[in-house]
């Protein structure tokens, strides 16, 4: 299994029936495979659908219906379109039950960096601040290192997304739980010792008596 | 009632410096048409008021290839290489706007709200330069009121009292950027008798609407 | 001709062809007899129609389709639903070409009062306030006085309902223009005198060096 | 998938004294069934936030006339002379607001936005003991957001989701008040099976809706 669909199949878990989740593209967007239809979940794309289906098969997409990514998807039965105000509406509002989101760097406040490195990379925030900052639930999945680094930090370099401190952390390597005293090591990924995370997180880490193995949908 | 114009009599409308609020949202969405008679028009200096940079070759996307763009109020230009270029080397200002943000300045703008009271940016970059507003011992920024010059939509199904309807995820930014422009000019995918669309499935009633483009291939 | 219908017909001549036009409940809904179909005028009710038409024939009138008095009426072709937010969004933004409500009083300063007689009626304000702060005309359509005293006043001392100066005062015996100077005898009922409309107003007029008669639609 | 349920049982979810919307422009587009079964349970203390008191005998005047109610939050009260009589004996506070502030307020408590910035009601007896925000030359009241613990709704179709779509000037206050109720519960006239409803067609999305009422004669 590689470090995505571990990821994926983690956060998966974390997902009720009956929700109302916007998952993020890239990385957060492949938590719906995992997710099984009986719980009758409801998956939101900002861009204005809720109820995101399957993408189409080739010769039936259709250019008014595609995901926060500009990819083709279909509708469920039951799905609605709204537009951007009712979509933001619904996510600033506390309506949306959970998002899902990729992340740069989350650190021990439990602050998350998504956005922009400065001088590099300024795609823009997209719906990133609002559903940071207006969903029940936040659920950063991302890897742990890029090039090398950390992506779990003591303190941002980057700059922060929301001051809201999220929810939930997975990576590869660990499930980690934002607390007011700090990040609290929940699970370790299957087979990974806790030296190996520590050794790959720059944060500090508050790690509880027993730290049991993920499981994974 | 109102006639439909071709898209290269409504671009004459618009002149070089003109502020475009312009639907879509990665494209779809977009007035595509009228898109491209802008670009043949060759403006410049024209300001994009929009959710974001679209691709090269997509959308405002091609506005912004062809050098007619000063300045774009978006919420992430992330897929649009030539954008981030353009911005890097300073031949577009950028201002960066969260997208929940957006759709309600642009709101605010058309139904003469005088901001938008949101949490969303506290504590960030998002917040500098901004006043901050406290309301029942919670703290929200204040941000102001969007309008342009013209706002260039797209719908799927007109009348010619100019009602709108939209079609899924290509709904967007259009009905709220109708309320925000000076000028509002609609490129629908169908233009159908008075009458026929029901008064419920009307999103953008007619009012709003001051031109209608004729259907493609007309 | 009765007062009210003299004030209808004189109002009618304000409203040009394809115009968005709000008339409040009372004598403003009357105007609408007065306006030729061919002008493509389409009129709001702020319950949520644009495109307001008349009453159905009996046993034909819709629970779910009345003007902001509760009133059953139809929908022209080309009308459109809107809800409470669209509408007054609609009011508020400018996007409504005229409004036309009942008054109280209306002073020297072109303020309108009408929506509370503190201590005998507070109907409150409905939408009142936002039709006259938000609408690109707004036109007065009142008798001239109440219970022998005049309406249109030095300075109001009823509850104002907005610090905006109208456009228009119609009245069964003048039609008054408000402006920075102050209240301009603009025209004449017909067959009433100057002096008729002095000794019926207790706010001082500006009159010209010839009033005309009102033509009446 | 939700269930439907009877008014009765959905009437015992609310207590003496909690906060209501209920939807409705002159009892049109109010959830009748659902008043009256709060009528027959006797409620007391209640807050009513709704655009108007109706007239005795239909809407929220039923539950005015029968004693249930402490606080009104409306734009008008003046067609229902028991309000009126209620109000100045003490027995109903009212608080009269002008509608378009009204649902904006709704709106923003239901979107999560910090108060609206309304030139409506500058220099009137709205004014009072309110702050007022000046954003680019021009000043606004700062009005704030409402809540209620329950919103009561009145819709044409829903479906199990809970989607719902109105009819005609049904719509009024009814899709606004289903944003900003802690637990919101809609009257349709008639329930269709999942799928039924076009998307492009529901304006109310299910996800905001806890509980359906049964239809009539069920």
């Amino acid at each position: 299994m590689d470090a995505k669909e571990l990821i994926a199949r983690r956060v998966a878990r974390e997902i009720r029936a009956g929700m109302l989740v916007n998952l993020g593209i890239g990385l957060p967007s492949l938590v719906a495979n995992y997710v099984p239809q009986s719980l009758g979940v409801f998956f939101q794309a900002e861009n204005g659908v809720i109820g995101l289906g399957a993408r189409p098969p080739e010769g039936m997409e259709n250019l008014g219906l595609t995901d926060a990514g500009g990819g083709f998807v279909s509708a469920v039965p039951g799905a609605a379109s709204i537009d951007s105000a009712m979509s933001f509406g619904l996510i600033r509002g506390g309506h949306l039950d959970m998002t899902v989101l990729g992340g740069l760097q989350v650190d021990e406040a439990g602050r998350l960096a998504n956005w922009k490195v400065p001088g590099k990379m300024v795609p823009g925030m997209g719906g990133a601040m609002d559903l940071v900052t207006g969903a029940a639930r936040v659920v950063v999945a991302m890897q742990h290192s890029a090039r090398g680094e950390s992506k779990v930090v003591k303190s941002c370099d980057l700059p922060l997304t929301s001051l809201r401190r999220v929810d939930l952390v997975v990576t590869e390597l660990a499930a980690l739980k934002p607390t007011e005293e700090g990040l609290v090591l929940l699970e370790r990924a299957p087979g990974v010792s806790l030296k190996e995370i520590r050794d790959a997180t720059e944060a500090d880490l508050l790690i509880p008596g027993e730290v049991p193995e993920m499981e994974l949908a | 009632m109102k006639g439909a114009m071709t898209p290269q009599a409504a671009a004459e409308l618009i002149p070089d410096g003109a502020s475009l609020m312009i639907g879509g949202f990665m494209a779809v969405g977009s007035p595509e048409r009228m898109i491209d008679a802008l670009v043949a028009r060759r403006l410049r200096d024209l300001t994009l008021i929009c959710n974001d940079a679209a691709m090269p070759g997509k959308g405002v996307g091609k506005l912004i290839s062809a050098g007619a763009v000063r300045r774009v109020i978006a919420s992430h230009i992330g897929l649009n290489p030539e954008m981030q270029a353009k911005m890097i080397s300073g031949e577009i200002d950028c201002e960066l706007v969260p997208q929940g943000t957006l759709v309600e300045r642009i709101r605010a703008g058309g139904m003469g709200l005088g901001g938008v009271l949101t949490p969303t940016g506290l504590g960030t970059e998002v917040e500098e330069g901004k006043r901050i507003i406290e309301v029942e011992g919670k703290r929200f920024l204040l941000e102001t009121p969007l309008k342009a010059d013209f706002s260039l939509i797209s719908a799927w199904q007109a009348d010619y009292v100019g009602n709108l309807s939209y079609l899924l995820t290509a709904h967007n930014f259009n009905p709220v950027m109708a309320l925000a422009g000076k000028t509002v000019i609609a490129e629908p995918e169908s233009i159908v008798p008075v009458g026929v669309i029901p008064p419920d499935a009307v999103k953008t009633p007619g009012v709003l609407v001051h031109h209608l483009l004729v259907r493609a291939g007309r």
